[in-house]
């Protein structure tokens, strides 16, 4: 653990970190925007489109509604896309530099957090009823799928062996047992809920609430909203990928790594264009029976493999 | 084995309650003497902490005193709000009616407190602990004629628990006795001196000790406000004063009542990780965590709401403090400390919203975060560590509390997967209720239901606790390791055993924080490059082109989560709530009028009656305890 | 123009996002702008994307002969519409209040207002009733060259 | 609308990305429980009326189908049968096949345009692009029948304005077969898919009383069961020549009036084919020489319900009024029976569901000031206010 401070720095900001999440994360956006437009019988924007649209955004002016709370109005999307760049370093460093550091599965849980919390707050603080709304329903659906989420962790914290480093969890069973399976079923359900897409784009739902907790973001800020949403599309496949895929790989076994997150990423896309979305009640509903239900099976049957020893459970 | 550090012990009781005595019966005239009296005071207390504090790994003995590290790092803390709390108080409390009285209460609450941290003798304690019982009941009370009722709940409480305190003392003090004594009065009077001594380690087993464990816990319980003893706390925290409610339910409590839980757990009792007392005591922590956080989901006022939360912090403590591991129990404990930080900065930053506004109802509050920036900003970070939102403090000692809990699944069972859940599940509503908070009072729609125009920020000396408070958040979050291992470390373990354990290999905070700062920073340069912070256009609220009109279209924060309240299931759950139905008051306020009106009859007024009464009272009395069957 | 509005500039030419505002139109432009954006034509080849509020919005896509109710609103979501930022006055009813200019409710023409508003502004016209969606391409091309 | 601070409302619009034309709603929630609605309509109010009064009859045509873009042969349609009654004129035989050709291609395209937008309301995008990829033929042939995709300009005074060839035939059915296939597939593919159930059924509930308490009209109404189609009960066109159903639907939920609309789609492919298999050679039109004073009503079944004109003539080239009433005039109203109770996201739902055209709507406008509690008559007390003033009138003399 002894690294130098400018070697935190640079992977924090070039490598595992800010820069390469970043590029990534646009990519992911083009191929999501592409897929969608496909599955549309369209043809899509050019692949430069979600860099030209940050770009724009930079350009534009701010401006600030007058009820509005100036401070936390532009700093909340900070907190989020800070939350989101850390989150991204530390499954990084764990996929990249396997031996130079090591993560904590909480931590992580926590991390993710940051963003969802972030335009939470930034849509409280905006001033408009509207963006209230979203607000609120933001934080349903944060208390909607976190129990499900939580039990999938548990799930994996049993099955790797009651640790909670995610270098040790990369290298344990991940999804080849019976709960494991389960638990990233659990978790790809929940991070399409995370990630605030059709089913579960309920917060956001353009055609009611108009963008939500967004509403009154221009210019900047919403650039750096769009950004941490761009990071979170190269995050949670990821996280799916280091919980129950055994992590991106080493050398040419990386090829085999991109190919799960290509994968996981269409799936998302094709579950985002494949359904209408719910109303916050029904996935409240959705997610505290059906999918709680399921992820208890997980975690139960991983603490019944546990305690009797039988591994494929 | 005297010497001048024991003697810190007595002296941190005496001196407050006398005092405490002074400042009652300085004229009120005098108006800085009272408040001189309470500085002298907390300053030479803190300087006996800071002595103990420098030796925490020496047991101390005075008479039936004993310190060792947990002790004085309570006590420390306990001086420690006491004096944020005085800061609060002269802001508010000097120009009061009864301040005399508030001080004077103030003063004999930290000597009773230092009483209880201190003392291993059964009768020392008891009164320590009764004596507390009464000046939360005064305290309550001094907010006037609102709060009597919420006073009187608290008595009885509290009171009932005292009684049950009383009963375990008592079991223990029979189990204390060497194994023949039983035998005869005299026996019982040569061995009492010993067997009053609290710390004996007895097992939780046979009659007395199951008894005497369960009712020890419920004290614990009820201090500290766990289910089921709870009910008192939403009560005081609404209607006390703001001081008395961050100083009481908010901070000092805490500390006592998990300090005794603490010592229920290692010294009173002892038992092993697979003992059923540990299951009781997890299943009491996840139930007080969820359904103190549900009720808090839909309380309206803002105090009452948070002593809904000092109710469900708790059970992370008990949760931490049940897995029996170094690494839970430093959780628990430093959760125990991180709570009363934040959740004082909390009750003080609501003091200070309802006395520029003039009310705590978040229905009719809205829009103060431009007006009282400094309260705004300090509450927003302790209502984020509350929440256990990484870097704050309050993540750290969640993160602890887990995997204190992992832990324990991985020496067997699966229950542990419950309590975990109703943690990790417990902190989302925990965010998700003061959402409701901070979007109510200080970010959305300014409100037109009170005067926004005479709304402005309070006085110094009642935003400087809350900074610091706030301050404290973060410093003991980014830098936990300080406050681990100087406070907490030498309580639990030995300092080498607790650094061996590696707890932090894995998370390293200050660089993380400082990477979190790093993009902040950044962002701030990125908004000065594109945009001077202060030309931004300003423009009004979009609402899709029809004029924003306030009054009417606003979304307030108690209208956030309608749509989990009216889910089918929680909706009865809170309707039988709200009539009472688990609330052992209510239940048993009803039932005791119930039999007390049977008992009433039985008063006829009359001599002899009362005479027989004593008489079979005394028989009674002699057959249980006297071992006369 | 200081280096911040020519970046601007430059990133709306290729994600020019649009704002949609029926200042009275028939429902014909409406439909079909949005048809613009259907597989047939498909406008997020050239970045185009329809947004739920003039706050993110680019271009301000107006159809209609503004009518007195929508004059205010009209000036708001300019008002709300970050700059720089274009106005397109969307079909017959847009550029000259078409058929509706004597009707007794009917205010005057989009570039009226928009201009009242903010002299500076870019508007475009794009002629048609219905445009027809070709129409709309080769004006947004037109438009996006125009800022 | 009552200014008690314990209501909260929501406003949405004028501009609102669920609504295509200016229109304000404001929403009284609890939570996100709608509990009372509002709206306040005007935005699109061009005074088509009174510019009609200085406009002569042919010019007339080209001014009402603008009054809604979706409606655009529906209101011509609707004026030309007023001054066909008024002028008591015949149409040819095949101009009547023309004319319902063209309004069962609107309704085509205007129940698919309504699907696809109703997907884009509940999110379900790829539900949108399909929808109107499937509607892009139907826009195709009426580019082949009339000439343009949008406001065909086909109707006149005395028939149509331009003939079908017959060489176009075969181009039609073909694009028929190509249309239907996917009509049949949305019909089959709605009922099966269980989200999409889950988000349409049970939501927005008209029932049949209600339907017809609020005079709902067209597939609004049919979707609560209340069977009303003025094509039926009051035949024009060639719709008593064709063989065709009613599509009727019970439970009066979005889903029902999603299934109305799609079944309709079947029957309107059916009444083309049939049209253009019992096409008649013939004239397009018989000239109008003159309007002779008096006044005529015309009705017409548009996709959205009962399109309903009024013409006074004095015997110039203008009439001397021209009332207009579109379907949405009726059924917007029942939102108020429809939405109360609903949340929020299901409201927006439903008011899509009645497929609401305002600026059909707007055709004369009540002006309140806004500060006053009084509030617009809702119909009922509107049709109870004219009652108690008859029987005024008549107490009278």
């Amino acid at each position: 653990m002894a690294t130098d401070w400018y070697m935190y720095l640079l992977y924090f900001l070039i490598f595992p970190g800010f820069i390469f999440s970043l590029l990534v994360g646009l990519l992911a956006v083009w191929i999501d925007r592409k897929v969608t437009a496909r599955i549309q019988w369209r043809v899509g924007p050019p692949l430069l489109q979600p860099v030209y649209d940050l770009v724009k955004l930079i350009g534009k002016e701010v401006l600030l509604p007058v009820g509005a709370q100036p401070l936390v109005f532009l700093f909340a999307p900070l907190v989020g896309l800070a939350g989101a760049v850390l989150a991204a370093f530390l499954l990084g460093s764990v996929n990249f530099l396997q031996s130079s550091f090591v993560g904590d599965l909480i931590v992580l849980v926590y991390l993710l957090f940051l963003p969802s919390l972030a335009i939470i707050i930034g849509g409280s603080a905006s001033g408009n009823p509207i963006s209230a709304i979203g607000s609120s329903r933001e934080m349903k659906l944060i208390l909607a799928y976190e129990l499900p989420l939580a039990l999938a962790v548990i799930t994996v914290i049993i099955n790797a062996g009651f640790t909670l480093n995610l270098n040790n969890i990369v290298a344990g069973p991940g999804a080849a047992s019976v709960s494991g399976f389960l638990a990233l079923l659990v978790t790809l359900i929940c991070v399409q809920a995370k990630l605030a897409v059709v089913p579960f784009d309920i917060p956001e739902a353009e055609t009611e609430i108009m963008e939500g907790p967004l509403v009154e973001y221009s210019g900047l800020p919403l650039a750096i909203f769009k950004t941490m949403e761009a990071l979170l599309l190269y995050i949670l496949p990821l996280y799916v990928i280091t919980l129950f895929l055994g992590g991106l790989g080493e050398g040419w076994w990386m090829l085999l790594g991109v190919l799960k997150y290509v994968l996981l990423l269409v799936i998302i896309i094709l579950i985002k264009n494949t359904n209408p979305r719910l109303r916050i009640d029904q996935a409240v509903n959705f997610f505290w029976t059906k999918v709680t239900a399921l992820a208890l099976i997980a975690a139960g049957l991983a603490a019944l493999g546990e305690i009797y020893g039988v591994s494929w459970l | 084995m005297l010497n001048q550090l024991d003697l810190i012990m007595p002296l941190a009781i005496v001196l407050p309650l006398f005092t405490g005595i002074l400042a009652v019966i300085v004229p009120s005239r005098l108006k800085v003497i009272k408040e001189l009296i309470v500085v002298v005071t907390l300053v030479s207390l803190l300087i006996g902490a800071v002595g103990l504090a420098i030796a925490p790994n020496q047991e101390l003995l005075w008479g039936g005193l004993r310190s060792d590290g947990l002790a004085v790092f309570i006590f420390f803390f306990t001086v420690f709000f006491a004096a944020v709390n005085a800061i609060y108080a002269f802001g508010t409390e000097s120009e009061a009616e009864r301040s005399n009285e508030f001080f004077a209460y103030f003063l004999w609450t930290i000597g009773a407190a230092a009483g209880v941290i201190f003392s291993t003798n059964m009768i020392l304690f008891l009164s320590f602990w009764g004596f507390l019982g009464l000046t939360l009941y005064l305290m309550i009370g001094l907010a006037g004629p609102s709060a009597s009722a919420a006073a009187k709940k608290t008595m009885l409480i509290t009171g009932g628990a005292d009684a049950f305190l009383i009963l375990g003392l008592a079991m223990l003090f029979l189990l204390n006795l060497p194994g023949e004594s039983v035998d005869g009065l005299a026996a019982l009077m040569s061995n009492a001196g010993s067997a009053m001594d609290l710390w004996s380690q007895q097992p939780v087993s046979g009659t007395y000790g199951v008894l005497a464990f369960l009712l020890l816990s419920l004290t614990a319980f009820s201090k500290a406000g766990a289910l089921p003893l709870h009910t008192w706390v939403p009560d005081a925290g609404e209607k006390a004063k703001p001081t008395t409610a961050a100083f009481l339910p908010g901070s000092l409590d805490k500390l006592l009542g998990i300090y005794f839980l603490y010592r229920i757990c290692t010294e009173i009792f002892s038992f092993s990780a697979s003992s059923w007392a540990v299951i009781y005591l997890m299943a009491i922590g996840a139930l007080t965590i969820i359904s103190a956080v549900m009720l808090a989901l839909v309380q309206h006022n803002i105090r009452r709401l948070l002593g809904y939360h000092a109710v469900s912090q708790v059970g992370y403590m008990v949760l931490g403090l049940a897995t029996l591991n170094p690494i839970g129990m430093a959780g628990g404990l430093f959760h125990m400390l991180n709570n009363a930080i934040y959740k004082s900065a909390l009750f003080l930053c609501a003091g200070n919203v309802e006395d520029a506004a003039g009310t705590g109802e978040l229905e009719k509050l809205g829009g103060l975060g431009k007006l009282m920036p400094l309260t705004s900003i300090s509450m927003l970070i302790a209502a984020l560590a509350i929440s256990g939102i990484p870097p704050l403090n309050g993540f750290v000692s969640k993160w602890l509390v887990y995997r204190g809990l992992i832990e324990t699944g991985e020496a067997g069972g699966a229950l542990w997967i419950i309590w975990l859940l109703a943690a990790m599940f417990g902190s989302a509503l925990t965010l998700a209720s003061f959402i409701k908070v901070m979007h109510s009072v200080f970010w959305s729609t300014p409100s037109t239901r009170i005067n926004l125009e005479k709304i402005r920020e309070v006085n110094y000396f009642r935003t400087l606790p809350v900074l610091i408070l706030a301050g404290i958040c973060i410093v003991f979050g980014v830098a936990y390791t300080y406050p681990l291992y100087t406070f907490i470390a030498p309580a639990v373990a030995t300092l080498e055993e607790f650094v061996a354990l590696n707890l932090f290999a894995a998370w390293n905070a200050a660089v993380a924080a400082a990477l979190l700062v790093l993009a902040v920073v950044a962002g701030i340069f990125l908004y000065w490059l594109f945009d001077s912070l202060k030309d931004l256009r300003r423009v009004p609220t979009w609402v899709g082109g029809s004029v924003h009109d306030p009054e009417r279209a606003y979304f307030p924060g108690t209208e956030f989560y309608r749509t989990i309240d009216e889910m089918p299931l929680l909706n009865k759950i809170f309707s039988l709530q709200k009539k009472g139905y688990f609330d052992v008051y209510e239940l048993f306020s009803g039932l005791s009028l119930s039999i007390a009106s049977y008992f009433s009859n039985s008063h006829t007024g009359v001599l002899t009656t009362y005479v027989t009464w004593a008489l079979v009272g005394l028989i009674i009395y002699l057959f249980v305890f006297m071992g006369m069957w | 123009m200081n280096w911040k509005e020519r970046l601007a500039r430059w990133g709306i030419k290729r994600s020019p996002w649009v704002y949609h505002v029926n200042t009275g139109a028939c429902n014909n432009c409406d439909i079909e702008i949005l048809d613009v954006l259907c597989p047939r034509f498909d406008a997020e080849r050239f970045g185009i994307k329809l947004v739920g509020t003039p706050r993110h919005a680019d271009v301000l896509l107006v159809s209609g002969p503004v009518t007195r109710h929508t004059e205010q609103p009209l000036r708001d979501a300019y008002e709300a519409t970050p700059k720089p930022c274009a106005v397109v006055a969307f079909g017959a009813c847009g550029c000259s209040s078409g058929i509706f200019k004597d009707g007794l409710n009917v205010n005057g023409t989009v570039d009226r207002v928009i201009r009242e508003e903010d002299p500076e502004a870019i508007i475009t016209y794009v002629p048609g009733c219905p445009p027809r969606p070709e129409a709309i391409i080769s004006a947004a091309v037109k438009t996006l060259e125009a800022l | 609308m009552s200014k008690s601070p314990e209501k909260k409302v929501i406003p949405f619009g004028p501009y609102h990305p669920v609504l295509e034309e200016g229109e304000l709603f404001e929403l009284t929630v609890r939570g996100e429980v709608v509990e009372e609605i509002y709206w306040k309509t005007g935005y699109n109010h061009r005074s088509i009326e009174t510019i009609a009064e200085t406009k002569t009859y042919d010019q007339i045509c080209f001014l009402v189908e603008r009054i809604c873009g979706i409606c655009s042969h529906s209101h011509p349609y609707g004026f030309v049968r007023a001054v066909e009654d008024l002028a008591e004129v015949e149409i040819p035989e095949r101009a009547v096949y023309i004319r319902t050709i063209v309004a069962e291609l609107e309704r085509l395209h205007s129940h698919l345009l309504w699907m696809g937008l109703a997907g884009h309301f509940i999110g379900y995008n790829t539900v949108f692009m399909w929808g109107w990829k499937y509607r892009e033929p139907v826009l195709d042939i009426l580019e082949e029948v009339t000439g343009n995709r949008q406001h065909y300009a086909t109707l006149k005074i005395g028939g149509v304005r331009r003939d079908l060839e017959e060489s176009k035939y075969e181009k039609i059915l073909d694009m028929l077969d190509d249309v239907e296939e996917k009509c049949r597939m949305l019909l089959e593919a709605v009922p099966e898919d269980p989200v999409l159930k889950s988000r349409l059924q049970g939501v927005g509930v008209l029932t049949e009383q209600e339907a017809r308490d609020w005079g709902t009209l067209g597939p609004t109404a049919r979707g609560s069961g209340y069977d009303i189609d003025v094509r039926r009960d009051h035949p024009h066109a060639a719709y008593d020549w064709v063989d065709w159903d009613v599509c009727v639907e019970e439970s009066g939920d979005v889903y029902a009036k999603t299934m109305v609309r799609l079944r309709e789609n079947m029957e309107s492919i059916k009444i083309i084919r049939q049209c253009i298999d019992q096409m008649v050679p013939g004239p397009i039109e018989n000239e109008v020489r003159e309007i002779p004073p008096g006044e005529g009503i015309g009705t017409y079944g548009a996709p959205r319900g009962e399109t309903f004109h009024y013409v006074a003539s004095d015997g110039t080239n203008s009439p001397i009024r021209h009332k207009v009433r579109a379907p949405s005039f009726n059924n917007v109203p029942s939102f108020e029976a429809s939405c109360i109770g609903e949340e929020i996201a299901d409201v927006l739902l439903t008011l899509a569901a009645v497929d609401p055209c305002y600026s059909c709507t707007e055709r004369s406008l009540k002006l309140t000031p806004t500060s006053s509690d009084e509030r617009l008559l809702t119909p009922r007390q509107l049709l109870e206010a004219s009652r108690n003033k008859t029987k005024e009138l008549i107490d009278q003399c």
